[in-house]
């Protein structure tokens, strides 16, 4: 473990910065978000970013490839340029889960290459949490927010910063940090884990439990009443699902230039009323159907998929954001109920 | 995917002037669905249409644009061309590239490359045209011809000679209009009356035809064919039916001091009268304004007279509706008024007269029995100044006077010259003049004869001012050729005051959505080629409603408007318009803002029944456009904020389309 | 024919804000000009010679000082010509060639009468003073 | 921003069928030059002319956009252009709130019988767009590609 | 004044339950947190007890939901109007969007609701209580810590600019009638209108870059009942998911103020639940003060029936031209 004055973090910033990019969350007139660091830039200390950090890895809108048209003829153009190196830093443990999540649907065959290309030239350095919200429930998908995954972890203290490389991605990283920074031992870490624990258990949503959800439990689910019930109030926007760290779901569409065809893809939410509209029509018509969709993927096909692991990562922010307030947890209380 | 052809006109050096019509053919034929491309001399010649006719064929054509004049002028030429060659004629767009393009550009370069633009945005909006179908409506056949001067007579006499019903409303209590006032007519010098009265008569008397006097249209509804239309009769206080026209109560009237409006104000009629003895329908009216009774309950005197019964005090007005399949506008001109021109005098001497006053006064059933005597003293004037152009081709004082020529003063202005020296031979005439324009049947050499023949003073020149000394009128001009100023010590001065549309006219344009110019002369549908139409279908036009004329015009134009109106009514059937309003029923939310901002009520809901999610329904309300009555402005497309509100031939799409094209 | 004074005339319009062309010889400016019978050229004249550029003439002649600026002519124009202010235009442009002013500002205060009235003082100083 | 004489800026008119349109026809026929770089798209009436429409102009590249229309009271459907009115003045008076320059778009109304206004109307629209030089605040980047 | 309470709610709601004059019930169910209310249908007494609140985060205006509640029963359904809401109802029932006989309409009295946003930005996140008190409110978070904030500084934007505290349209009204509100609404607008026009590009560029197209705006608000928004409408040729250029932002937000202008009731609903924290309500209330000074004053919702501005015209309006360079 390497550790370093919290004096320093400008010059390891600098540093980093000197090489690739590197992004960081930053305080706005709206809350904090991921800008890329320049000199002056000062860290957020805000429990986590407004728009979660999928947008590294999957951005909103992303051209694929595009189509000059001249007269009556066509000619293709590749417009990829997802091949740079960059550093994302302070990346908090649900967000760092949310990455394996994606992983396992743009990465598994067939591979996304945009995503995959990305993902490969990224470095993730994750925060560890102090100071929860109560929105917050990563513990219910066994995530330890006082110990985040990522290439390299980070704990900040009142003067320090410990850093500690997982991947050889991290170790090259902090390798080239090292004149900048110490050898020490994991002490001041442990206590700050223990404390951050300590407080994860107090925490209003620290009972919920996924146990109940998972693979194999579609029948248990699908046809249950209290969807009706839970989805009423639902206006059908995307809010839940553009913040979501794990939500996947893109349309590809054509852009007509006028000169040519943009082909691009963008964010999507089961809660429109186009998603996934076919020539017959749509295979949720209803609100309810739509809405269901989207917690069942979370807590049962998704696991169902893959190895049990769940869809949500627990962050929390569409339980801040949902213009009515309506959102997994009350979704896993209703159902768990029965 | 459309296969779109695409047809480059030279319209002779016109367009190839200015623009290379083989680029432009070359280049478009590069855009999407365009599968043929072709340039003509003349595309609206029969060689030109044939060119089309055969591409659509040879080529499966299944859209067509055609570069060349304004759509104002050939879009229909084309579309039945497309039609003849069986495809839809609103599969046909047109580019303007003459008075868009090559008329206004002097460069070849330029020319062509707009052309190319303005060629690729109607390919853009064709591949986005579908099919229209007309639809069809049945033809009320009776026409209404609002006005009862000479125009509305000529226009209701030939139509109900064609054997079709006619309305005539009239706002005086007589029909007859300006004409009954005028004494003699140019060139021939007839006498007005002589000729008018009996055609006057001939309205009366016929079956098809019926006359609303003392009337005015209230309201009107409906389109081409089908127009619901409101009349106002407005109380006369006489039974139409049962007066005799005997005139007895407009002799015995107490209430004598009454401007007699027939005589201009130059003399006094009763409360109840008469206008004139030919009047048509010859029936009293009692004028509210001024009856005794009527005001204070107090006389009644021509009750007691009316031998018939017909006077009826409390007679209200009575709103007649009716419906029409054609419209004819017949509303007339006045003279301007002269309270401005104080140069002239105009409001400080009696002696300074309007020419249709001066018509009056030489007339024997005017205010002096024919004889023309100053009006000021009744003495005999021995020198007479006649101004012409007074108000007419004035083009700096907008407030007094009118920018055109109003046509019709040199000739009369030349038949009163010409009267008066042959009844007065002692009387000196002066007519100032800026310009004669005689064009017309022997109207230069009436002209003429009133210089040769009755030794006119014809002066070019302008009076600059008249000043009332004495009895006398100090007029003072210039005599241009002679460049000499002039003092004459006139007797009588003459004006010949522009004529301006009835004031009644703006109105009735706005009820009939009728176009006016800025003048309130309606306007017509094409200025040469359809000049007794109004733009609005149904609606015609007769007489100085649409600019100023002399009688034989006036009565050809309302000839030809009868005509027009006969051909409308001989069908049984009219084709509607299809570029109408349509709404998605799906999309609408039945949010009434369409309904709302549509000016012709073509929009109703309906509630319908819709399928929803899992075999449920529900009923929701809905817009329904009647296509017979939208006009397709295009208002409700707007004002629909979800867009289910489209309209045909103007859709949105095609209008982006072409946005796109011309930006690209 | 409109080429000889091209310059002057072209100033003149420019300077009066007349078009000339709008006129459609009526002859009410002139039939209206008080001046008439002292005035060589008359107002209707002024427009047409200035229209065709023959502006010397006018220049030399005295009618240029029997316009009383009454803008009589300019009232009754029914084309908005405003011959008066040609008047004007070529009056200064004779004025101008001669150099000096003709009259000063501080002059006037001697000048005023009760009876005068103040355009004609406006006009004078306009007149004379460049 | 340097004012390139060569700059030619875009201009869409959407003119009304029965009186601008008309119009421009006339200033056609009295052969009445104005900048080929002004495009006319035919509508039935400038009630027809939807927002999107001339926001969409500017997306795709226009640096002016001008709608005209028969007079107020002239409208052959009589009460279109009241409504346009309404809708422009709100719409114009919004995009200046969004620091769109004013003088990007504007309503005319030209009749029929106004050619000469048609073809003075568009040549100084063009000029003072073209001071403006190109719309930046309104472009779509995609479409310049 | 009595002040009317989370129980003479569900009281009043059991009481028309009971006899039958509605069988459903629209408000506020209670959440997880203190602050976290869904809107809900209650159909029996005991779940009005159990879950029904009335606090100050009753946000939800429940006008818009009429339209979908109205079309499922036949029987009325119970709704409780706020004063703002009531402008709400009006409009939808002026557009003809529910049917009036279906609804039973209680106005309540509001003070005001308080926005949850304002609240962690100046205590912070952790937030387990909030407890109301006279003036301020005091926030108890996970860490035994509390503060106390003035009500002031943590209502929502809308509430310190309220219009009105009189409801437009009810059948029964609970506690007294408010009046309408002399209030400073369009103070933010004109500071945006003094602004040179590169400010305001710059302000608007900065505010409306954030927004992320996920229609929350759109769908809360009760004047956007469409019931297919032509940006979701492939056919209308501006649809769009996502923006991928900073112009599609305009065109949605310049598009979706017009669409309202002259119906919008200045709810404040987009810019409350805006996740990007951009003020939509300026665009939406530029709109109102345009009208009101163009065209006299006019107020959305007022009158049911009433003749929306942009559907309606005087022949001396003025021009396009004369509206623009007012401001500045």
């Amino acid at each position: 473990m390497r550790k370093f004055s919290i004096q320093a973090l400008d010059t390891i910033f600098a540093k980093i910065a000197a090489d690739e990019k590197l992004y960081l969350p930053v305080d706005g007139e709206n809350g904090s978000n991921y800008k890329l660091w320049e000199p002056g830039v000062q860290m957020s200390d805000a429990l986590n970013t407004v728009r979660s950090a999928k947008d590294f890895f999957f951005p909103q809108t992303e051209n694929l490839i595009e189509f000059k048209v001249t007269g009556k003829q066509i000619d293709i153009i590749d417009v990829r340029n997802e091949n740079e190196d960059f550093v994302v830093f302070g990346v908090r443990a649900c967000d760092v889960r949310s990455f394996d999540i994606l992983d396992r649907v743009f990465l598994s065959e067939p591979i996304d290459s945009y995503y995959a290309n990305r993902r490969a030239h990224s470095v993730i350095i994750s925060m560890a949490c102090t100071r929860p919200a109560e929105t917050c429930f990563c513990g219910t998908f066994d995530i330890d927010a006082a110990n985040p995954a990522g290439d390299i972890t980070c704990w900040k203290t009142q003067d320090s910063i410990y850093m500690r490389a997982n991947t050889d991605k991290g170790e090259k990283l902090l390798a080239k940090l090292d004149g900048l920074t110490e050898e020490c031992d994991d002490s001041a870490v442990s206590a700050q884990q223990d404390k951050t624990r300590r407080i994860m258990e107090r925490l209003p949503l620290a009972n919920l439990s996924a146990e109940k959800f998972g693979g194999g439990k579609t029948n248990e689910f699908f046809n249950s009443p209290a969807w009706k019930e839970l989805s009423q109030a639902c206006l059908g926007c995307g809010t839940c699902t553009f913040v979501c760290p794990t939500c996947q779901c893109y349309d590809i569409k054509d852009y007509d230039t006028g000169n040519g065809v943009i082909r691009f893809r963008c964010w999507d939410s089961c809660m429109y009323s186009d998603f996934t509209k076919m020539a017959h029509g749509n295979s949720r018509n209803s609100q309810v159907e739509r809405f269901r969709q989207r917690f069942m993927h979370k807590l049962v096909y998704y696991p169902e998929n893959n190895e049990g692991i769940f869809g949500c990562v627990g962050c929390g922010r569409c339980l801040a954001k949902c213009p009515i307030s309506m959102n997994i947890v009350k979704v896993m209380k209703k159902l768990g109920e029965e | 995917m459309q296969r779109i052809g695409v047809f480059v006109c030279w319209c002779g050096s016109n367009i190839a002037g200015t623009v290379d019509v083989k680029a432009v053919a070359e280049a478009l034929r590069s855009e999407p669905g365009v599968v043929f491309s072709t340039d003509y001399q003349y595309m609206c010649s029969q060689a030109g249409q044939e060119i089309i006719k055969e591409a659509i064929k040879e080529h499966k054509l299944t859209g067509v644009v055609v570069c060349s004049c304004s759509p104002r002028m050939h879009e229909a030429t084309f579309r039945k061309t497309a039609q003849a060659a069986g495809l839809n004629p609103y599969m046909v767009e047109i580019a303007n590239i003459r008075e868009q393009c090559s008329w206004i550009h002097k460069d070849m370069e330029t020319g062509t490359q707009k052309a190319i633009i303005l060629g690729r945005a109607a390919v853009a909006k064709v591949n986005l045209n579908a099919p229209l179908i007309p639809g069809q409506t049945p033809v009320t056949k009776r026409a209404l011809v609002i006005g009862g001067g000479i125009a509305g007579i000529q226009t209701a006499l030939d139509i109900a000679e064609a054997g079709f019903p006619v309305d005539i409303v009239e706002k005086k209590p007589t029909i007859g209009g300006k004409m009954a006032q005028i004494d003699k007519t140019f060139p021939t010098l007839d006498c007005a009356a002589c000729i008018l009265t009996p055609k006057m008569v001939d309205v009366a008397q016929n079956e098809n035809i019926r006359i609303f006097s003392y009337s005015e249209v209230q309201e009107v509804k409906g389109f081409v064919g089908n127009f619901n239309v409101k009349i106002k009769k407005k109380a006369r206080f006489v039974k139409e039916d049962v007066c005799t026209g005997c005139g007895i109560c407009t002799e015995k009237c107490p209430q004598k001091k009454v401007p007699n409006e027939f005589n201009l104000g130059m003399d006094n009629r009763r409360a109840v009268y008469i206008p004139f003895a030919q009047a048509v329908p010859k029936v009293a009216t009692i004028d509210a304004d001024y009856c005794t009774m009527l005001k204070t309950g107090k006389c009644g005197l021509c009750a007691k007279v009316c031998t018939a019964g017909a006077i009826d005090y409390t007679q209200k007005d009575e709103i007649i509706e009716e419906q029409y399949g054609a419209i004819v506008a017949a509303t007339g001109f006045n003279p301007i008024s002269l309270d401005k021109f104080d140069e002239y005098a105009y409001n400080q001497s009696k002696d300074v007269i309007t020419s249709l006053e001066f018509e009056r006064l030489t007339n024997a059933a005017g205010p002096t029995a024919g004889k023309l005597l100053r009006p000021s003293d009744g003495k005999h004037p021995h020198t007479i100044v006649f101004v012409q152009c007074v108000g007419s081709r004035c083009a700096a004082c907008a407030d007094k006077g009118k920018e055109y020529c109003s046509k019709i003063c040199c000739m009369y202005t030349a038949k009163h010259a010409m009267l008066t020296r042959d009844k007065y031979p002692d009387t000196d005439v002066y007519v100032f003049y800026i310009d004669v324009r005689t064009p017309g049947k022997n109207f230069d050499e009436f002209y003429r004869r009133a210089v040769e023949e009755y030794g006119v003073h014809y002066i070019k020149g302008m009076v600059g001012k008249v000043s009332p000394q004495g009895d006398k009128l100090m007029v003072q001009a210039s005599d241009l050729l002679a460049n000499k100023q002039l003092h004459i010590e006139a007797d009588l001065v003459v004006l010949a005051a522009a004529i301006e549309p009835d004031k009644s006219a703006r109105s009735i344009a706005t009820m009939l959505t009728a176009s006016m110019d800025t003048n309130d002369f309606f306007t017509e549908a094409h200025p040469k080629l359809r000049p007794v139409e109004s733009p609005t279908a149904g609606v015609f036009l007769s007489g100085t409603c649409q600019g100023p004329k002399d009688i034989p015009e006036t009565v050809s134009q309302a000839s030809a408007a009868a005509a027009k109106v006969i051909g409308l009514l001989a069908k049984d059937k009219l084709t509607s318009n299809p570029c109408v309003a349509h709404a998605d029923e799906l999309m609408c939310n039945g949010c009434s803002s369409c309904a709302n901002v549509c000016p012709y009520g073509a929009i109703s809901y309906i509630d319908k029944e819709f399928r929803m999610p899992n075999r449920t329904t529900a009923i929701r309300r809905v817009a329904s456009v009647n296509p017979a009555v939208c006009q397709g402005c295009g208002a409700c497309t707007v004002a629909c904020p979800s867009g289910a509100m489209d309209l045909n031939g103007f859709e949105s799409a095609q209008i982006i389309a072409e946005v796109d094209a011309i930006c690209r | 024919m409109h080429n000889k004074n091209d310059n002057v005339r072209s100033e003149i319009i420019r300077r009066s804000g007349v078009n000339p062309v709008k006129c459609m010889r009526c002859g009410k400016c002139t039939a209206t000009c008080p001046a008439f019978d002292t005035m060589e050229y008359h107002p209707h004249q002024f427009v047409y010679m200035v229209e065709s550029g023959d502006i010397e003439p006018l220049m030399n002649s005295n009618s240029l000082y029997q316009c009383l600026t009454c803008f009589a002519c300019v009232d009754r124009c029914p084309r908005g010509v405003e011959p008066a202010k040609l008047v004007e235009a070529v009056r200064l442009e004779v004025i101008r060639k001669q150099g000096a002013n003709h009259m000063k500002p501080d002059s006037i205060p001697a000048m005023v009468e009760e009876d005068l009235p103040q355009q004609a003082i406006v006009s004078a100083l306009r007149k004379y003073h460049k | 921003m340097s004012i390139n004489s060569e700059y030619k800026p875009k201009i869409v008119a959407f003119c009304c069928n029965w009186c601008s349109y008309a119009g421009a026809d006339l200033a056609g026929s009295n052969r009445l030059a104005y900048p080929e770089n002004v495009k006319i798209i035919r509508v039935p009436c400038s009630c027809r002319v939807n927002p999107m429409f001339i926001l969409r102009a500017f997306q795709r590249g226009a640096d002016g956009v001008i709608l005209c229309g028969c007079h107020p009271g002239d409208c052959h459907y009589t009460s279109g252009n009241y409504y346009t009115r309404r809708r422009m003045a709100l719409l114009f008076s919004m995009l200046e709130y969004l620091g769109i320059e004013k003088e990007r778009t504007r309503v005319e109304w030209v009749s029929a019988a106004e050619g000469a206004k048609f073809a003075a109307t568009m040549n100084d629209f063009t000029q003072t767009v073209a001071a403006l030089g190109e719309n930046k605040r309104l472009e779509d980047l995609r479409c310049k590609r | 004044m009595q002040k009317i309470t989370r129980e003479n709610l569900i009281n009043k709601a059991i009481e028309l339950l009971d006899n039958g004059t509605v069988s459903r019930v629209l408000g506020w169910k209670i959440g997880e947190f203190a602050y976290d209310v869904t809107p809900a249908v209650f159909t029996t007494k005991e779940d009005l007890q159990k879950d029904f609140i009335f606090d100050d985060f009753c946000n939800a205006n429940f006008s818009k939901y009429l339209i979908a509640e109205t079309r499922k029963a036949e029987e009325k359904v119970l709704v409780f109007l706020k004063p703002c809401d009531t402008y709400s109802f009006n409009q939808l029932l002026t557009e003809h969007r529910f049917s009036r006989e279906k609804v039973y309409a209680v106005g309540i009295p509001c003070e005001g609701m308080l926005d949850i946003g304002k609240i962690k930005a100046l205590a912070g996140e952790g937030i387990i209580d909030v407890i109301p008190g006279e003036g301020s409110i005091t926030v108890k978070n996970l860490y035994e810590e509390e503060k106390t904030l003035a009500y002031g500084d943590v209502l929502t934007e809308r509430c310190l600019s309220c219009k009105s505290k009189k409801h437009v349209v009810y059948d029964e009204l609970m506690g007294e009638e408010g009046d309408v509100i002399d209030s400073n609404r369009f103070d933010e607008v004109e500071k945006i209108e003094k602004m040179s026009a590169d400010e305001r590009f710059a302000f608007w560029q900065s505010q409306l870059s954030k927004c992320i197209r996920c229609n929350a705006c759109r769908d809360i608000c009760p004047a956007c009942t469409c019931e297919k928004c032509v940006f979701d409408n492939p056919k209308s040729s501006v649809n769009n998911k996502a923006i991928s250029d900073s112009f599609e932002e305009k065109m949605f937000h310049i598009i979706r103020a017009f669409h309202v202008a002259g119906r919008c009731t200045d709810c404040g609903e987009c810019s409350r639940v805006c996740p990007q924290g951009i003020p939509l309500h300026l665009l939406n209330r530029k709109f109102i003060k345009d009208i009101n000074s163009f065209y006299g004053d006019y107020q959305a919702g007022q009158e049911e029936g009433s003749r929306a501005p942009l559907i309606n015209y005087t022949f001396d309006d003025l021009e396009p031209g004369e509206a623009v360079g007012r401001g500045v």
